[in-house]
């Protein structure tokens, strides 16, 4: 058990990936998430590792692309307008099946927008902003003690499926401090990697990493490969998170900060008696589609609150497939929903649906 | 008469005009802050500006105008 | 002596820059220039993303906003449909010499003929003070905590002798704004560039050395000192390509 | 108990420090605290501000819609987070800082207290920031100076410890105001 | 009524932008897509238009923003790795709310994949590969003739809503030869663009193109206007083509080249007895929600056929609601799925369900 | 007169390129470098986006296929990692001096300890022949169907002198396969360059003048021809810097 | 009435432009047509083909999984194609591109006609691809040669329409053989 | 004996070795195509090869070796 420490955001997603044995960061300054360099500027260095500010979003992104070809855990970070110029690297990523970790620090856009928090890069992160068939697992913490734990997940995970794995945080987030401790949460594995790409010495055949097949035989091989893959990772890494959610008249759906004002507005909503339950997904990708679909047995209704104009509200409706109204609250340009600008939201849906 | 005039809100208390100035006539006011918070360049001695607009130039906020006052 | 009033090129909005910046400086100077060569009505500029995002509020004529590092492709996007409007892009050291690296080079190499107004101040002041391409060894920033090491991060990057290289290229002086005397300079090349422009003879580049007190750590007028003693030595004043040119 | 606390001045003041002071403070008493700054081109306004939470719940959003106390340490920051003091809270005001009328005409409850000239007195107007959360933790009792003293180990690098003894009488001083 | 002229799918975008009154092309070559661009730097100089060969695909969709914002109609193409690099512009388009016409001719991937058809980057097109909330109008032809014809809407669309307008081919659309008729179609009607950057002149006041607001209440107001526009959009705009529908055991959903080889599924099918319907979105963004999901109260499942691994189901799922099951048949790599596995699939459904 | 086996750096398959086509010419230097230092083990090849996409199929040694212009960033990847392996990358025109500008200058400018072999062959040849940075004035392409006219569509770029400006850059030469006594001064560059990386020099880069009789719609000897009489006029052969470097 | 034709050979032997040819033709005729080159990288390889549709109804997938007909002017496209050609098709291979003894070993029926010696003995080996489309009207029916000239007419700009005379010799040589 | 040897099924048919050689003794094949579709080239007179390796240096296809013989 380590100490408490209080501490910024974006510090413990740079001391996490230290811990997580990340040997390398590549990136590109952006607000609100440029302490991630900072602090990495200091810290690699001094273990040995390898600090790089490249010279665009672009570069880094393949910066990493190299380093995890060559077998080693590197890592990026950035926001919004920083991450979609990374698309057509996390693209190759994919298709290449190297592991990379991203990190997207949400601001809000469209275009340069604002730098204050939002989640409307939700859609990109878990569709695909890039072109063709591929997933990044993407994970969505909503403290900065997750920020720390789910960190080392991504490296982890990014390791075991060779593929991209995002950590998805906001402006909050990484701007803000609070408790953490950096408890053992995981070994980190030393998985092997006879795959890279570090010079064949001894090896007796060369490895090549690529993402081109212009036959389409094998290209749809590559694809089918791609699909099983994501299979397993949904069968195995689904995270989330429910709070009250047995007894709920109404089902609220929410990640990241937003699902902290949700706890608040649950003990709110009892005072006036009525049951709110949370269900905050923490992989974003994979999306909880079956454990979030079950509770339509029992709601009322879903809603669906988000730093957005209405993303993750499509996954929640997949989930319930129909069974019950699923229903949106989003504010955006970097504004936050008061716990009772949701709670009078909730009273109208119950009301209505009571009706 | 022309000379400079000093627009205090918009000064920020940077000082370039103070060492801009031939006539070492400006002085930062360490009195009083203005609304933004800094402390506002003025002139000591106005009559002895000579108009010559150094100050305007060397001035980054747009906080010195040189014109006809009364 | 004449009157100098505030430029009809300008609002009167309050700059949100911090205390003794060069942005003001220099967007006086533009703003000057542009009322001297009264073309107010045809001009197009084009803000950065950089400290001077929000240029727009302070310029009196039309701007586009560009993306980081983008606005020189921007600005060929409106001079080549719009080619008697007068265009100029403003850019920072890291938007110009970093992520928009590609796109000032190769709109010198083309000979697109708008001009571009490129703020060095050594460092990314808008994302609070790291490294830029044209940090100097040496200097502390926030991502080179112990001073910029040249054997890992490199050298500063000199982009007005490259700009220069480009055979598009028709225009290219560097000058600072350390004191009076220089920024009296600099307004001068920032108007030569712009009548290149009016000639149509290519692409037209000042680059400004600049301070940048708030990231540098120092007052505003130390910052000007140190710009003086350290970039100058590195960062050669004076025209590069087209001291000949007579317009 | 909860306390949502705004502090806001101009860039210099230690606002920022005083709330990451306060947060610690309050994370070694064992309580869930968040610390969130202003952040980005704002800084380039010359204000700056942060939102401390202080709680023995969990904490939901850091980001403060109505505070239980803003500590103004300037006028532009009285004017601007006045409006969202809760009815029932309270403004801890740098009288120094911002002109009587305006402190006269609020509707809000506040405390005000001259922290720059006294912390001038004292050695440093930089002192204000915490003279000024001693009156907080006089006028709420939320926390003991020890805690405050304890963090300030944390939060100060090992060559600004020396330093200490003094922001602690600060502190004091202000506690007694 | 003009004359049929077999020409090539690349050269008849390249031609209907023209017709349609764009005055610049800026582009940076990618296979399978360009002819569009040997096309227009023949014909664009000769009409005193702009060609132009960007340095890449990034300087290619901002100089697009530059001569848009500037009032003048402009048009940029590529193909999926290109689109991927275009997606911070386009987002930024987004933002700034200036018209602009992207054509996408898909291949197949992800990362640099191959050169072949594809309908793999339908995420990315209608879900928002960019950062922030935003939509793209995106049509998608499946002849050569509708290439003309929606080429020309996009640029008539993205004027009217201040929008980016998608072209959404293939390799096999762009590759292939076919009748075309130049038929007038719709008036190029002249919008005045009283918000363009284009000097102030004698207009009184200065105009500016931004996207950048660091005020929320500001930002959320820009972002509440873009979804009053996209809803707008959506009430007038959305575009589909039924065949065969009314009586239909089984309704596919297909777009682009895939539906037409359902077309002649449903002959094959008829002879067998089997009623297959097609329902062919045209317009991808906004989809047809309400007008696919009215069919559930007749057909016994949908099935949607792309040449994906699963992206428009997502939307066909969401227009049925859970009210009939779902399927999808696709075929990536570049391959394309014949009539035969097509009615294969469709005839295992039908045995599923009748179960 | 030693025996001229295949190099055991290179597979037996068969290539893709065009008849005639440098692309071949200078994998088989490459490989013979890599033969001739021993280092096979311990290469690190980076493929371009470009008619070489694939040459990981043909070079037996570790090979990454990069994004379009993004070798530079990746190779930077690899070798910051792994700093004692030797790293290259293999680049066209089209990938070098366009879309990748910003990441070959800058790779340049921080001294990144790898090599380059850019493949200038003035044109885009995967995609069948548009205009490249590179593509001379007047050249016919299929972007310029009227040949180049630098008036609009703006001048040849010479990146080697670019680079060779950089401080990093530690090595740069230029070199033909035109004939066979420029295609033996070719692989001397090319061995010097791998030399000063294995010197941890910095950067180092051997600019090769290719043919792409394809698209230029010559026959292969034609093609030598045509480069000779109008490329190296243009890009001047011989070394630009580190002449002096002993390796 | 539908034909799906696949015309395959080296690059330089005109496979792309026969089949243009006969696109135009047939749409000249009021037929739905669809031309589809093989296209990128492929080039490279030294082989070229394309897919033609002719047929009376909306043609469907440009792209042909089972061909009626595989001109196969060359060795490698005829061990390519032969198998894609349906049970009931034929393929039409230049006999002077590939060996006896693989065209006899064939299971599919096939026309074998020297067509690049012909077109050799006209004048131009390049003529081999409009011999071996006479020989396809000959055999098919499908379009009638008027056509074929009015779609030369279309299809050759202006200053090589004196060639067309010759090309159309060839077309009716290929009809007669 | 050291000499030029060709892989036929390798060549391109390009001429680079023709014009390389300094014995003039390599010739292209007109009668035949390999099985790419290429004429490939070949020695006139393999005796007169001084086995100087210009040609293997000259082709872009791998397709000349310079090796012993019998
Ligand atoms: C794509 C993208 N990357 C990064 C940023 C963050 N960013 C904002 S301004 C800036 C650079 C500021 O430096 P500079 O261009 O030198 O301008 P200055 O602020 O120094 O005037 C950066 C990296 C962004 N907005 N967009
Ligand atoms: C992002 C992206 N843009 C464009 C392409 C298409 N593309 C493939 S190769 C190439 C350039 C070929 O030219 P060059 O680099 O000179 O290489 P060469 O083929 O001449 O050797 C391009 C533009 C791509 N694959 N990815
Ligand atoms: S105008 Fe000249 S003399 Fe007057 S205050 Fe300014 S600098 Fe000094
Ligand atoms: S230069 Fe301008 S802003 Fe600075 S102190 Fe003088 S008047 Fe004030
Ligand atoms: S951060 Fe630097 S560049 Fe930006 S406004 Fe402040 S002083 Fe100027
Ligand atoms: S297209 Fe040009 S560069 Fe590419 S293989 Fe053919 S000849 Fe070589
Ligand atoms: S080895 Fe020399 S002599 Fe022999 S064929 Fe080759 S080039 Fe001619
Ligand atoms: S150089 Fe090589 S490929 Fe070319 S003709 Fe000679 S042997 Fe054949
Ligand atoms: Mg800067
Ligand atoms: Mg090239």
């Amino acid at each position: 058990m380590g100490e408490k420490v209080l501490m910024k955001g974006n510090d413990v997603i740079a001391e996490a990936s230290i811990r997580a044995g990340c040997k390398c960061y590549f990136g590109y300054p952006i607000t609100p998430q440029t302490e991630i360099s900072h602090y990495l500027a200091e810290a690699l260095p001094k273990i040995g590792g390898v600090f790089l500010q490249a010279e665009s979003e672009i570069a880094a992104i393949n910066m990493v692309y190299g380093a995890s070809s060559a077998g080693i855990r590197a890592m990026t970070s950035s926001s919004s307008p920083g991450i979609s110029l990374k698309q057509e690297g996390i693209s190759y990523i994919a298709g290449a099946e190297i592991p990379a970790v991203v990190v997207n620090v949400v601001r809000c856009g469209p275009g340069l927008g604002g730098i204050l928090p939002g989640q409307c890069d939700y859609f990109q992160a878990t569709k695909g902003g890039g072109h063709g068939d591929y997933h990044n697992i993407v994970l969505a913490p909503n403290s900065v003690q997750e920020l720390y734990e789910l960190t080392v997940r991504c490296f982890n995970l990014a390791d075991k499926y060779r593929m991209c794995a995002m950590l998805m945080a906001d402006g909050s987030l990484g701007q803000m401090m609070e408790a953490v401790e950096f408890r053992e949460i995981e070994d980190i594995e030393a998985i092997d990697k006879p795959w890279a790409t570090n010079g064949m010495g001894t090896r007796g055949h060369s490895n090549y990493i690529s993402s081109v097949n212009v036959n389409p035989d094998e290209l749809e091989k590559l694809n089918q490969r791609l699909q099983a893959k994501y299979r397993e990772v949904t069968k195995n890494e689904i995270m989330y998170e429910e709070v009250n959610c047995d007894n709920a008249d109404i089902m609220v759906v929410s990640y990241g900060t937003t699902s902290r004002i949700i706890k608040n507005v649950i003990k709110d909503a009892r005072k006036m008696g009525i049951n709110v339950g949370l269900f905050r997904p923490i992989s974003l990708w994979p999306f909880p589609y079956d454990e979030l679909g079950k509770h339509a047995s029992h709601v009322k209704a879903f809603l669906s609150v988000e730093l957005s104009a209405g993303q993750m509200i499509d996954d929640v409706r997949l989930s319930v497939n129909g069974k019950k109204n699923c229903y949106f609250y989003g504010r955006t340009g970097g504004n936050i929903p008061s716990q009772k600008e949701i709670l009078d939201e909730i009273v109208k849906i119950l009301e209505k649906e009571d009706r | 008469m022309l000379r400079a005039v000093f627009r205090e809100d918009r000064c920020k208390g940077c000082s370039l005009c103070v060492v801009a100035c031939p006539e070492k006539i400006i002085e930062i006011n360490n009195e009083k802050l203005n609304e933004k918070g800094y402390y506002p360049a003025g002139m000591t001695h106005p009559e002895k500006c000579i108009a010559c607009g150094m100050c305007v130039t060397a001035c980054p906020d747009l906080a010195i105008e040189v014109k006809e006052v009364k | 002596m004449p009157e100098r009033l505030v430029p009809k090129s300008l609002t009167d909005r309050v700059w949100h820059y911090c205390p003794g910046c060069s942005h003001g400086i220099v967007h006086r100077l533009i703003a000057e220039v542009i009322d001297e060569l009264e073309i107010q009505g045809t001009v197009i500029g084009v803000a950065p993303v950089g400290c001077a995002y929000n240029n727009y509020e302070y310029f009196n004529f039309d701007i586009i906003q560009a993306a980081h590092g983008r606005a020189p492709a921007v600005a060929t996007g409106v001079k080549r449909v719009l080619p008697d409007r007068m265009v100029f892009t403003y850019q920072g050291d890291g938007d110009l010499a970093a992520i928009g690296t590609a796109e000032i080079i190769h709109a010198a190499a083309r000979g697109e003929n708008f001009t571009t107004v490129f703020i060095n101040n050594a460092i990314y002041g808008m994302t609070s003070g790291q490294m830029a391409p044209t940090t100097l060894p040496n200097q502390v920033t926030m991502t080179s905590p112990n001073g910029r090491d040249t054997s890992s991060q490199g050298f500063p990057i000199r982009m007005s002798e490259m700009l220069a290289l480009q055979d598009g290229t028709a225009f290219v002086e560097r000058v600072s704004t350390h004191d009076v005397r220089h920024i009296i300079q600099a307004k001068r090349a920032i108007k030569k560039a712009f009548k290149v422009q009016q000639a149509g003879l290519g692409f037209s580049i000042v680059e400004v050395l600049s301070t940048c007190p708030t990231n540098w750590g120092l007052s505003p007028l130390k910052a000007q000192k140190w710009l003086e003693e350290n970039m100058i030595p590195y960062y050669a004043l004076g025209n590069i390509k087209g001291k000949d040119i007579k317009v | 108990m909860q306390y949502e606390i705004i502090i806001a001045g101009f860039g210099g003041q230690g606002v920022l420090s005083a709330g990451r002071l306060l947060a610690y403070a309050g994370m070694i008493e064992g309580k869930n605290v968040s610390w969130l700054p202003s952040y980005g081109p704002e800084m380039r306004g010359g204000t700056a501000n942060c939102h401390v939470i202080i709680s023995d719940d969990e904490v939901g959003s850091p980001i403060i819609n109505h505070a239980d106390i803003a500590i103004c340490m300037n006028l532009p920051s009285f004017e601007k987070f006045e409006k969202l003091v809760k009815d029932d809270g309270f403004i801890l005001a740098d009288s120094s800082m911002i002109e009587p009328l305006k402190l006269a005409s609020s509707h809000k409850k506040h405390h005000d207290i001259n922290a720059t000239e006294r912390a001038f007195e004292l050695g440093n107007k930089a002192y204000a920031n915490i003279f000024i959360l001693g009156k907080l933790l006089a006028v709420t009792k939320m926390l003991t100076p020890e805690s405050i003293e304890q963090a300030l180990y944390k939060v100060l690098p090992p060559k600004k410890h020396n330093l200490i003894p003094i922001e602690m009488k600060a502190l004091k001083t202000g506690m007694e105001n």
